[in-house]
C-alpha cells in the first residue's frame, strides 16, 4: 500500500525551523541566512529535507525497490507476508515551538495576492508546512471561501521546477554576489540621481510596496515606475475616468440588487472581489420557500461564461455589439449617450431591450449594471451612467478612491518604458514579479526593446521567459514564504505573514527593492512591520500588529464610499471614445479561467482541472459557437490560423454551445516556452494576438489549416458530429433521466413539491434495512447557488492528496478529481439554458458499488458512509463499473508523485496517498470527520452542526454545499433537506443517495418570450 | 477404405460412429502410436512453434503489465472492464463444451461421445487455464489475489462472498479442479495402455507412474465406473452453474444491459455454442493430420453441427429478448442502452456479431449438406468464435460505456497490450494443446474398445 | 510382462498422495509460524538505541509518569518522542560524566537529533490515536506491555490487525480507570469484565460496531 | 505373515464371452479370492467374480454435505460473527447470495471425495503387483482377458485349479510369483 507522508518523517524539517525559532520573531521564522553556513543548511539546499530516511538509500529508493519487488513477488507467486520496514524517530533536539504539538496542524491567517488584489486566506500547517489552503471568513473579499487559484497555490509553493537559485548572465551567482554588484549599480545611479533607472511591477496594492518604491523614487527623482499586468483593467480605470473624470474603484453589493445587467462581464468568475460576487448574489437566490424572492440576472457576452450560465435571461452578442447594446439601454434609460442614434444590434430580440429597460425601471435603486474587462471603457462608462440614472450608484454600487496605490494606464504606462528605451534613456531595469517578455503586446515589441537596457533585473517565481533574457535572475519567494501587504476589492489590508522559510532562498519585492534603497540586509518581516510602526501610533502597536495577523485583516482598512458625479463632458466623450468593431470575424481574448495569465502554468492542479462549461483541459483553444463552425466548416480539433494585426497563430477549434456567432474566444496564458516541466509548450500563445491598443477584442482573419490537433476534455467526449448534437444526446439523457430539475420561479411556487419523485426516494425494499441512529452524515448542494466556479474540485484535489495524470491519461478518460463539474445544456445549442451539477460520491445506503466488492474494502459505516478502504482494494474495478454516478477513480498507473521530494511535504498526512492498482473517491473528508469526533468524544459532547466541513464545503463562495448530521433536525443539512426542491440522483435504482441536491430555479422575465 | 469412398456414402446415409472393421488391437494401436511410435510430425513442429511464439508474446505482455499496472490497457472510468473480462468469459464459455460432451453425453448414453471426449476434455482443462489467468491479470493489484481466498489471516477480515467475483473464484476453481479430475480419471486405463506399450525406460515409468499400477480389475472397473458416472453427475450442473455464476458477473449488477434475468440460461447456451465451435475448430484439423476419419466420423461433426444449431437458437432467442424486454420495461436506461447498441459508436461491432452468431451460422447450419461440409463447418466454427467474443464485447464495453451518468460517458480503445494479451492467451491455450496431443492419447483408447465391443454386440 | 516398478513404490506412492495432505498442512502452518515469529512481527525483540534507554529505571526505578517525556500522548495522535531538551532537564544535573549519555549531551550541544529506532511501528495508511485511547482508559500497557520492566524497549503486540480488532470488539476486556492509564505496573482486577462493562459505559465507548468499522482506523 | 510364493494363477482369455463363462464357472466352483483383468469394462463381469456393491455413492454423498454445509458456514460464520460488515444495505445472514458458493464446494468435495475415495478403495497407487509379473499381460490394456484364482483361496490347488482353469477355454494359464 501506499505510502504516505506523515509527520514523523519529517521532524527534521522541523527540526531545521525550531532552529529558526531562536530568530528574533517568536512566532514566525525569518529566513535561513543565519543558518547558512551551517552542514544542515547545504543539505537543504540539495535536497528540501534532509535526513528524509527515504532519501538516505542511495542508487535505487526504497519505493522503487518495493516496485519491483512487488512486480516480481507478483510473478513468483508469493506475497503473503510483509514485514515492515525499521523506521527511525528523529525528535526535536530543543525545546518545541510554542503552540506546537506533534501531529496537529495549525492554522495562520494570510492573503494571497492575485492581480494585485488580495483574497484573505487561512492556511493550514501540518509540522511546518503548509498543506491546505482556506478562505477566511473575516476577510471581505473571501468571507471563508478560496477560488482555484488560491486553492492551488500551495502546489505553486512545492514547484520543484521554482527558481532556486540566483542567475547572473545565464551561471549560477548568489544572492552576496548580487548584493555586491547591486551596490555598484546603487552608486552609479545615485550620481545620476537614477536617470535610466526604471521599475517595472504588476499592479501594486502593497501600502508597504508602493512605499518603498515611492522613497526609492524620492532617492532617485530621475527613476520611473511603470506597470503592466497581463490582466491589466484599463477599460475598468479608463471607464470610471471616462465617467467621473478621476480614477476610482467601483464596489457592487450584489446582496442588495433585484436586477444585474451583465454587459459581457464574467463578474461572478474572475476579477477582483470574484469571490464576495458570487456570495453576494447567491444570498438573494437562497429560495427557501414558495414565498421566498429571487434577484434576475441578465447577462450580454459573447463567451459563455459561469455567469452566463446563472443567467436568467442570456444573450449571446459579439463582443463588439455590446457597446451598440450599452448604448440603447442607456438611451432606453434616458441617458445621454452623445451618439445620433443608438443602432440596436440585429442580434438582439426587438423585445429585449424594452423589457430590460422596463424591468430596470420598475427595481430602481435596486439594479447593478457591470460592464466586463473585455469591453471598452466607453461601455463601462455606459454602465456607470446607467447605475446613476436608475440611482443605484450610492445603493447598490458604491464608489471609493483607488484601491491600488498607483492607478495608471498600464498599457500607457509599458508603451512609455518602450519608448524610453528606444530613446536610450534606460540602462538599469528592474522587473519585479511580472513576465513581460512573455505577456507583453505585440505590438510594443518588448524583446527586441528589452535587450538594448544595459542592465536587466528579473525577480520571479520562476526561471521564465523574461528570466532568460535578464541579466540578474533572482529567485522570489512565493507568497507563503515571504511577508508583505496588500488591499482587497474594497480596499481592506491583509498582512501577509510567511508560513514556511523559503525553500529556494527567494526574495520578496519588498527585499530586492530594499537593496537597491541601499537598506539591504532589511528583511521582509522588518520592512512591512516598519512600515506599519510609521502609520500606527507607538502604543499598542505590539497589539495591533497580533491581532492583525492573527485576524488576516486590519481593522478598518477598507476605504470609505466616495461620492462621485457623472462628469459633464460624459455624453461627449462617450460619443467620441466609442468605436465599433464592423462585420467579419472577431477575436476575444480572455483570461483563463484555470492558469489565469499564464503565471499558473506550471501548475497541475490547475493545468487539469477542467475548464468550466467547455471541460477543456490541458489546453486553450479558439471557441466558436456551433453554427460558426458550421460556417468555417471546421469541427472540434480542426486547427485554424489566425490572424489579426499582422500576427498569427494555430488554435484548435472548440465547439461551445451558447457562444456568439462570427466571433471567438481564446483563453490567454498558453503557449508558455519556460514555464517549466509541466507548463511548456502547453497549448499556444495568444498574447501575440494582443495588442495595446483594446487588447482583448479585435478583428480576426481565420484560415483552416487542415491540420487536426488533439484536445482533451473531461465531459462532452462525443461533440465530435457536425453542429454538435452529440452534446445535445448527452443533455437530453440527462433531462430524460431527471437529473438536472428545474422550474421557474413562477412554476416553484405554484408547484412547490416539482422537484420530488413519486415514491422514488423511499422505494420499497425486500430487506429491512439498517437503522442510522447516531450520526448519520449526509450532504445537500442547492444548485440555485451554485455557480460552477471549481473551487470545490481543486480544494478536494489539495485536501485528499489526488494525484494530477497528465494530458495523455484524461485523454484516455481516467483524471483522477473526487468531485467534478458536470455541465448540460438544454434548449438548443445557438443560446442554450446551462445547468452545472456538482457530482462526488452520493454515499449510497444500498451502495452497489458494495456488495460486488470480492474483498470488503468498500463496506458501509454505521454512520452512512460509504467506506473506501485503499489498502484491502485488490483493484477489480468492479465497484466503478456498478457505480450508476461514476465518482469512483482507479488509479491505472502509479499516479502519486513518489519522485520529486519537494511534494512530499505538500500531502495532507492525514489521507493516504494511494498507489497503483488502487480504487479512489470521494469521503466526505473523512479525516475531517474523525479529527472532529475524536475532538467531541474527549471533550465527552456530540459533534455540534458546522463543526465538520467538508474542503469542497469549506471553499464553496455561494455555500451552495451544506455537509451535516441528517439524523438532527436542526442541522443545516437536514433543513436543506427537508425543502421541497431537495431531489436525489437516480433514487429510482434505490440507492438511497445520503448526497442530495436542491432544484435549481430560474427567474426570467415574463415579458420576455424565449 | 479410403475417405472419399466414406464422404460418399455419408450423404446418402447417416454416417456410423465408428468406421466399419476396427478391433480392439486396431484402435489401441492406432491411438497409442500417435503417441509412442510414430516421429513428431514437421507439421506439429511447425505448430508449436507459432503457438509457443504466442505464448512468450503472452509472458512479455504479462510482464510488461506486472511492471506497469493495469493502464498500459484501454480501460479507464467508465469502461473500467475490457478485453481481459471479454477474453475471460470468451475461454470459460469455450471451456464448457468438453465436460459437456464428457459428461451430459455420458449419462445420455450417447455413444458418438467416445471418440471427441478425451481433446475435448483436455480442451476444457485449457480454456479454464487461460480464462482463470485474466481475472487475476486484471486487477489493479494482483500479487493480493489471494485475498479473495477465505483463510484466517493476520487482518482478522474475509472475502466478500457477496460478491460475484469470490463466487467466480469458487465456481471458476472448482470446475478446474473437476474437470481436471474427470480427465485424469478417464485417462487412467489409457496411461496404463500407454504403460504397457511403451518401449522405452522413461515412458514406461512416466506413464506407469500416472497410471497408478492400473490393471483393469473387475473390482476396479466396478468402482471406477461407478465414479465416473458420479462425476458425471457431478460435472454437469457444475457445467450449467459456471457460466451461470459468471452472468452473475454483469446481472448482479445495475448496468443496463447487464442487469437482466435472461443472461443465466443465455449465457450458458452461448458457453455451449462457442465451446462446440471450438471443438469442431480442433476436431476438423486433427483427424485430417492424424487420419482420425475413422474415429472422428461424419456423423460426429454432424451431430455437432447440430448443437451448435440449437444453442445458437438459443442465443438468439436472448437476444431477441433482450431487445423486446428493453422496449417492454418501459425503463430509459435500457432502451437507450439497446438504441445505443444497435445505432451509438459500436454499432458495427454489434451488427457484425449478429452476423456472426447469428446470420451466417443459423441460416446455413438448416442444411444438412452444410452440416456434412467440413470444409463449410470448419469456416462455420471460427465464425461462430468470433461472433461470440464479439458478444461478449458488446456486453461488457458497450453497456459500460455509456450507463447512467451522460457526463461521465466514454469510449473504449483497445491497445497494443490489449491484443497482445489476448493473442497470447491462445499462444497459451494452443501450446498446451499442441503438447497435449503429443504426449497424451487424444481419444479415449478404453472407450473406443468399449464402443467396438457394443458394435459387435448390436451385430450379433 | 515385467513389472516396472519396485515393489516399494506402492507404500512411497500412496505415501506420496495421502501424505500430501499433511505436507501442506505443515507448509501452512510454517507460513503461519513465521509469521508469527519475532523475526517477523518484532514481538519481544529488543531493539538497540543510540542511547541505551530503560525504560525499567526510569519509570519503575525513579517513578517519572509517561507524560513528563510522551507530552502530547493527551492530546494528539503522536505520543511524542521526546526532544532532547527534556532529556537535558534532568541529566544536566545528573549523571553529568556518564560516557553512555554521551550522544544525548553531543546532540544538546550540537543541536542535532537523536536518531532513535522506531520500536512500535504501523504501517501508514493507518490512522491509530493515542489521545482518544488514553482518554477512553485504555492503559499505556496494553499495547506497549510491561514497559516498566524493559531494560531496552521491545515491542509487546504484533499490533497486527487481528489484535487490534480483537480489543476494539471486546473492550471491557482492556479498559481501566482513567487514573490507572498511565500505570505501568497496573495489573487488572480478577473482576475485570465486570469494571470494564461499567466503564465502558461511564467512558462512552462506542459499540463495538462503531469501533470496528474501518474507518476508524483507515482513510 | 509369511509370504506365499505363489500369488494365483492367471488364464487368458480371447472373448469377454470366454472370460464371463469361466468367471461364472469359478464362482460357481466356490473359488472366492480371485479376479479378472480386461481392457474396457465388461458388463457383469464383477457380478460374475461376486462382486456387488459399491460404496463410491456413499463416499461421494458424505463428501457433497461436507462441502455444502462447510460451505455455508464459511459464509455464514464472518458474516455474522466474525466481523459483520453493513455491505450496500445487505442483511448480515445474505443467506440467497451464499447459495453459489455453497453449491460449488458440494460439488467439489463431492467430485473430490468421489475420485479419491475410488482410489483408495481400489487401492491405488499400486504401481507394483504380481498381476504383472503373468505373462504377456501387457494385453490387458490391448485385446486379452484374464481371470486370476488367487492361492490364498480355500480352495485352491496348484494343480487342481489350474486344470479346471484350462478346462474353461483359456489361451493359457501361468502361474504368477508373488
Amino acid at each position: 500500500m501506499g505510502r504516505k507522508e506523515k509527520g514523523r518523517s519529517t521532524f527534521d524539517l522541523v527540526q531545521i525551523q525550531a532552529k529558526l525559532e531562536q530568530a528574533p520573531e517568536k512566532r514566525f521564522w525569518r529566513g535561513l541566512e543565519e543558518l547558512a553556513g551551517t552542514p544542515e543548511y547545504r543539505n537543504f539546499l540539495q535536497c528540501e529535507f534532509p535526513h528524509d530516511p527515504r532519501q538516505d538509500e542511495k542508487g535505487v529508493s526504497r519505493r522503487d525497490a518495493l516496485k519491483w519487488m512487488a512486480a516480481s513477488a507478483a510473478l513468483a507467486g508469493l506475497t503473503a507476508c510483509t514485514k515492515l520496514p525499521t523506521e527511525k524517530i528523529v525528535p526535536y533536539a530543543q525545546q518545541r515551538p510554542e503552540n506546537f504539538v506533534p501531529g496537529k496542524p495549525l492554522f495562520y491567517a494570510t492573503a494571497m495576492p492575485l492581480g494585485g488584489y488580495a483574497t484573505g486566506l487561512l492556511v493550514e500547517s501540518h509540522m511546518g508546512r503548509p498543506t491546505k489552503v482556506e478562505g477566511n471568513p473575516s476577510h471581505p473579499a473571501s468571507l471563508g471561501a478560496a477560488d482555484v487559484f488560491a486553492q492551488a497555490s500551495v502546489l505553486t509553493l512545492y514547484d520543484p521546477d521554482r527558481a532556486q537559485v540566483v542567475i547572473y548572465d545565464g551561471r549560477i551567482g548568489s544572492w552576496s554576489t548580487f548584493l555586491t554588484s547591486a551596490e555598484q549599480y546603487r552608486a552609479d545611479l545615485l550620481l545620476r540621481k537614477g536617470a535610466g533607472l526604471r521599475i517595472l511591477t504588476g499592479t501594486v496594492t502593497s501600502p508597504t510596496l508602493a512605499d518603498q518604491i515611492n522613497s526609492l523614487l524620492a532617492q532617485f527623482p530621475q527613476a520611473k515606475w511603470h506597470q503592466h499586468e497581463p490582466c491589466n483593467r484599463d477599460s475598468t480605470r479608463e471607464g470610471a475616468k471616462l465617467a467621473f473624470g478621476e480614477y476610482v474603484s467601483t464596489v457592487y453589493h450584489f446582496d442588495q440588487a433585484d436586477v444585474v445587467v451583465s454587459l459581457d462581464a464574467d463578474f461572478l468568475g474572475s476579477g477582483p472581489g470574484a469571490l464576495r460576487h458570487a456570495h453576494d448574489f447567491s444570498e438573494r437566490r437562497r429560495v427557501t420557500s414558495p414565498q421566498s424572492s429571487m434577484n434576475r440576472l441578465y447577462v450580454v457576452e459573447s463567451t459563455p461564461t459561469i455567469t452566463g450560465a446563472m443567467a436568467d435571461h442570456r444573450l449571446p452578442l459579439r463582443a463588439g455589439d455590446v457597446e451598440a447594446f450599452a448604448r440603447a439601454l442607456a438611451e432606453g434609460l434616458g441617458v445621454k449617450t452623445g451618439a445620433v442614434a443608438a443602432a440596436v444590434p440585429a442580434r438582439v430580440p426587438p423585445d429585449w431591450i424594452p423589457a430590460l429597460v422596463r424591468d430596470l425601471e420598475k427595481h430602481r435603486g435596486a439594479c447593478i449594471i457591470v460592464a466586463g474587462e473585455q469591453q471598452p471603457p466607453v461601455v463601462h462608462a455606459l454602465a456607470h451612467a446607467i447605475n446613476d440614472v436608475l440611482a443605484s450608484a450610492g445603493k447598490t454600487v458604491t464608489y471609493t478612491g483607488p484601491v491600488e496605490a498607483n492607478p495608471v494606464n498600464q498599457s500607457t504606462s509599458l508603451g512609455e518604458l518602450v519608448a524610453d528605451i528606444q530613446a536610450g534613456q534606460v540602462d538599469t531595469l528592474v522587473i519585479l514579479g511580472v513576465n513581460p517578455v512573455y505577456s507583453a503586446p505585440a505590438d510594443v515589441h518588448f524583446v527586441q526593446n528589452l535587450l538594448k537596457v544595459r542592465t536587466r533585473i528579473h525577480l520571479s517565481l520562476y526561471d521564465d521567459e523574461t528570466a532568460e533574457l535578464c541579466h540578474w535572475h533572482v529567485p522570489e519567494a512565493h507568497y507563503l514564504e515571504a511577508w508583505s501587504d496588500a488591499r482587497a476589492y474594497d480596499g481592506t489590508v491583509s498582512i501577509l505573514q510567511p508560513l514556511i522559510s523559503p525553500l529556494y532562498d527567494g526574495k520578496s519585492a519588498h527585499e530586492v527593492l530594499a537593496v537597491l534603497a541601499g537598506q539591504e540586509g532589511l528583511s521582509g518581516h522588518d520592512i512591512v512591520r516598519d512600515y506599519w510602526q510609521r502609520q500606527k501610533p507607538a502604543a499598542g502597536f505590539e497589539a495591533f500588529w497580533q491581532r492583525s495577523l492573527n485576524d488576516g485583516v486590519v481593522a478598518g482598512t477598507a476605504l470609505p464610499a466616495k461620492p462621485v458625479k457623472l462628469s459633464g463632458t460624459f455624453a461627449t466623450q462617450a460619443a467620441k471614445v466609442g468605436g465599433s468593431q464592423g462585420a467579419g470575424m472577431e477575436i476575444v481574448l480572455r483570461l483563463d479561467p484555470t492558469v489565469w495569465d499564464g503565471s499558473f502554468a506550471n501548475n497541475g492542479w490547475l493545468q487539469e482541472l477542467p475548464k468550466p462549461l467547455t471541460k477543456l483541459t490541458w489546453d486553450n483553444a479558439a471557441l466558436v459557437s456551433p453554427a460558426t463552425a458550421l460556417k468555417l466548416g471546421v469541427t472540434n480539433g480542426d486547427v485554424l490560423k489566425l490572424r489579426s494585426r499582422e500576427q498569427e497563430v494555430d488554435a484548435p477549434v472548440w465547439i461551445t454551445p451558447g457562444h456568439a456567432d462570427d466571433s471567438l474566444t481564446v483563453h490567454l496564458g498558453y503557449g508558455r516556452r519556460r514555464a517549466g516541466r509541466v507548463g511548456t509548450g502547453v497549448g499556444f500563445n495568444a498574447y501575440k494576438l494582443c495588442a495595446s491598443e483594446r487588447p482583448w477584442v479585435s478583428r480576426v482573419e481565420v484560415q483552416k489549416t487542415g491540420k487536426n490537433y488533439q484536445l482533451v476534455t473531461t465531459q462532452h467526449h462525443h461533440i465530435m458530429g457536425k453542429e454538435g448534437e452529440e452534446v445535445e444526446e448527452e443533455s437530453v439523457a440527462a433531462r430524460q433521466r431527471s437529473l438536472v430539475r428545474v422550474a421557474t420561479l413562477e412554476k416553484f411556487r405554484q408547484e412547490p413539491d416539482f422537484a420530488r419523485e413519486e415514491g422514488g426516494e423511499k422505494a420499497p425494499s425486500l430487506y429491512p434495512g439498517y437503522k442510522y441512529d447516531g450520526n448519520a452524515w449526509g450532504m445537500a448542494i442547492d444548485l440555485n447557488s451554485c455557480i460552477g466556479c471549481n473551487a470545490c474540485v481543486v480544494a478536494c484535489q489539495s485536501e485528499n492528496n489526488i494525484p494530477v495524470v497528465g494530458k495523455d491519461q484524461v485523454a484516455r478518460g481516467r483524471e483522477m478529481h473526487w468531485i467534478r463539474v458536470d455541465t448540460y445544456f438544454h434548449g438548443g445549442l445557438q443560446n442554450p439554458e446551462t445547468y452545472n451539477e456538482v457530482v462526488l460520491c452520493m454515499q449510497c445506503e444500498n451502495a452497489p458499488c458494495e456488495y460486488v466488492c470480492p474483498v470488503a474494502a468498500t463496506v458501509h459505516s454505521p454512520e452512512g458512509l460509504n467506506e473506501m478502504i485503499y489498502n484491502r482494494c485488490v483493484g477489480t474495478r468492479y465497484c466503478s463499473n456498478n457505480c450508476p454516478y461514476k465518482v469512483r477513480r482507479f488509479n491505472f498507473y502509479l499516479y502519486a508523485d513518489w519522485k520529486t521530494p519537494s511534494l512530499e511535504p505538500l500531502r495532507n498526512p492525514d489521507v493516504t496517498v494511494r498507489s497503483r492498482g488502487v480504487m479512489e473517491k470521494c469521503t466526505y473528508c473523512v479525516q475531517r470527520i474523525n479529527a472532529a469526533k475524536i475532538a467531541a468524544e474527549k471533550e465527552d459532547r456530540e459533534v455540534g452542526d458546522g463543526e465538520i466541513v467538508t474542503a469542497c464545503q469549506q471553499t464553496c463562495p455561494t455555500q451552495a454545499i451544506v455537509f451535516g448530521n441528517i439524523n438532527d433536525p436542526n442541522s443545516r443539512v437536514a433543513k436543506l433537506k427537508a425543502q421541497s426542491r431537495n431531489y436525489g440522483l437516480l433514487t429510482d435504482l434505490n440507492t438511497r443517495p445520503r448526497t442530495t441536491y436542491l432544484a435549481k430555479l430560474r427567474n426570467p422575465n415574463p415579458e420576455i418570450k424565449e | 477404405m479410403s475417405p472419399d469412398g466414406l464422404e460418399k456414402t455419408a450423404v446418402e446415409a447417416r454416417p456410423p460412429v465408428l468406421a466399419p472393421g476396427h478391433t480392439y488391437a486396431s484402435i489401441t494401436d492406432k491411438i497409442s502410436s500417435i503417441v509412442l511410435l510414430q516421429k513428431t510430425k514437421r507439421g506439429w513442429w511447425f505448430g508449436f512453434a507459432v503457438a509457443f511464439t504466442l505464448f512468450m508474446v503472452l509472458n512479455f505482455a504479462v510482464g510488461y503489465l506486472m511492471l506497469m499496472g493495469v493502464g498500459i490497457w484501454g480501460i479507464n472510468i467508465p469502461i473500467a472492464w475490457g478485453f481481459a473480462i471479454v477474453n475471460f468469459v470468451w475461454w470459460i464459455g469455450i471451456g464448457h463444451a468438453g465436460t459437456l460432451i464428457s459428461a451430459f453425453l455420458l449419462l445420455m448414453r450417447q455413444a458418438w461421445r467416445q471418440s471427441i471426449n478425451r481433446f475435448a476434455e483436455a480442451m476444457t482443462l485449457f480454456a479454464v487455464a487461460s480464462a482463470g489467468m485474466f481475472p487475476l491479470l486484471h486487477m489493479g493489484r494482483p500479487w493480493l489475489f489471494y485475498w479473495l481466498m477465505p483463510y484466517p489471516d493476520t487482518m482478522g477480515t474475509w472475502p466478500q462472498f457477496r460478491s460475484p467475483l469470490v463466487w467466480d473464484v469458487f465456481a471458476v476453481s472448482t470446475y478446474g479442479t473437476i474437470s481436471l479430475l474427470f480427465w485424469f480419471v478417464g485417462l487412467l486405463p489409457d496411461l496404463a495402455t500407454l504403460r504397457d506399450r511403451a518401449s522405452n525406460r522413461l515412458a514406461q515409468i512416466t506413464y506407469g507412474f500416472l497410471a497408478m499400477g492400473w490393471r483393469g480389475s473387475a473390482r476396479h472397473w466396478q468402482r471406477y465406473e461407478m465414479a465416473y458416472l458420479l462425476l458425471a453427475g457431478l460435472a454437469t450442473p457444475l457445467v450449467v452453474s459456471v457460466h451461470t455464476v459468471v452472468s452473475f458477473d454483469f446481472t448482479i449488477a445495475v448496468v443496463p444491459g447487464w442487469h437482466s434475468t435472461i443472461f443465466p440460461p443465455y449465457f450458458v447456451a452461448g458457453a455451449i455454442y462457442s465451446g462446440f465451435a471450438m471443438v469442431l475448430t480442433l476436431a476438423i484439423p486433427l483427424r485430417q493430420f492424424y487420419g482420425l476419419e475413422d474415429f472422428i466420423t461424419l456423423r460426429h461433426l454432424e451431430n455437432m453441427a447440430k448443437i451448435l444449431l440449437a444453442t445458437g437458437l438459443i442465443v438468439a432467442y436472448g437476444y431477441v429478448m433482450e431487445t423486446f424486454m428493453a422496449f417492454y420495461s418501459g425503463s430509459t436506461y435500457d432502451r437507450s442502452m439497446i438504441m445505443n447498441r444497435m445505432t451509438g459508436p459500436y454499432a458495427p461491432v454489434y451488427w457484425l456479431l449478429i452476423t456472426g452468431n447469428i446470420a451466417i451460422p443459423l441460416t446455413a447450419l438448416w442444411s444438412a449438406k452444410i452440416r456434412r461440409n467440413v470444409a463449410a463447418l470448419f469456416v462455420i466454427s471460427l465464425i461462430v468464435q468470433m461472433g461470440m467474443w464479439l458478444e461478449r464485447f458488446v456486453i461488457v464495453v458497450t453497456s459500460l460505456h455509456r450507463d447512467f451518468m451522460p457526463s461521465a460517458w466514454g469510449m473504449y480503445y483497445p491497445t497494443i497490450w490489449d491484443w497482445a494479451t489476448f493473442a497470447g492467451s491462445i499462444g497459451l491455450f494452443l501450446t498446451l494443446f499442441f503438447l497435449f496431443i503429443r504426449f497424451l492419447p487424444m481419444i479415449s483408447i478404453f472407450e473406443m474398445r468399449g464402443l467396438v465391443h457394443q458394435v459387435k454386440e448390436e451385430k450379433a | 510382462m515385467a513389472q516396472i516398478f519396485h515393489r516399494s513404490t506402492n507404500t512411497i506412492s500412496k505415501l506420496m498422495i495421502y501424505g500430501l495432505v499433511f505436507i501442506l498442512g505443515a507448509l501452512a502452518y510454517l507460513v503461519y509460524a513465521v509469521n508469527q515469529s519475532p523475526y517477523f512481527t518484532d514481538v519481544n525483540v529488543p531493539r538497540q538505541q543510540p542511547v541505551p534507554f530503560s525504560h525499567k529505571h526510569h519509570v519503575t526505578d525513579d517513578g517519572i509518569d509517561c507524560r513528563y517525556c510522551h507530552t502530547s500522548v493527551e492530546q494528539s495522535s503522536y505520543a511524542g518522542v521526546p526532544a532532547t531538551h527534556i532529556c537535558m532537564s534532568c541529566h544536566s544535573k545528573l549523571w553529568l560524566n556518564s560516557a553512555m549519555l554521551e550522544p544525548v549531551r553531543a546532540s544538546y550541544a550540537s543541536n542535532a537529533s537523536l536518531e532513535w529506532t522506531r520500536v512500535n511501528a504501523l504501517p501508514d495508511f493507518v490512522y491509530f490515536d493515542h489521545s482518544i485511547h488514553v482518554s477512553k482508559g485504555i492503559g499505556c500497557t496494553t499495547c506497549h506491555g510491561p514497559i516498566g520492566e524493559m531494560p531496552l524497549t521491545w515491542r509487546a503486540n504484533t499490533l497486527y490487525m487481528r489484535w487490534c480488532i480483537d480489543c476494539h470488539k471486546h473492550p471491557e476486556r482492556s479498559v481501566r480507570r482513567r487514573e490507572d492509564v498511565f500505570r505501568a505496573d497496573y495489573v487488572a482486577p480478577p473482576d475485570q469484565l465486570a469494571l470494564g462493562r461499567r466503564l465502558v459505559k461511564e467512558y462512552k465507548i462506542k459499540d463495538p460496531k462503531q469501533l470496528t468499522d474501518c474507518y476508524t482506523c483507515h482513510r | 505373515m509369511m509370504r506365499h510364493p505363489l500369488y494365483g494363477l492367471m488364464a487368458e482369455f480371447e472373448t469377454t464371452d470366454d472370460l464371463l463363462n469361466a468367471a461364472q464357472r469359478a464362482h460357481a466352483a466356490g473359488y472366492r479370492r480371485m479376479d479378472a483383468f480386461t481392457p474396457f469394462p465388461v458388463e457383469g463381469l464383477a457380478e460374475a467374480i461376486g462382486y456387488h456393491k459399491t460404496h463410491v455413492p456413499l463416499i461421494c454423498l458424505v463428501g457433497g454435505l461436507i462441502g455444502c454445509m462447510g460451505g455455508f458456514f464459511l459464509q455464514y460464520w464472518p458474516n455474522v460473527f466474525g466481523y459483520p460488515l453493513n455491505i450496500g444495505g445487505k442483511p448480515y445472514n445474505s443467506w440467497p447470495s451464499f447459495i453459489p458458493i455453497t453449491f460449488e464446494l458440494a460439488v467439489l468435495c463431492a467430485g473430490l471425495a468421489t475420485v479419491f475415495g475410488m482410489l483408495a478403495l481400489n487401492r491405488l497407487p499400486t504401481p507394483y503387483h504380481p498381476v504383472f509379473n503373468a505373462p504377456r499381460f501387457e494385453l490387458a490394456t490391448r485385446n486379452r482377458f484374464f481371470l486370476c484364482i488367487n492361492a490364498r483361496d480355500s480352495r485352491f490347488d496348484a494343480q487342481k485349479t489350474r486344470e479346471f482353469l484350462q478346462s474353461l477355454n483359456a489361451r493359457e494359464v501361468s502361474e504368477i510369483e508373488s
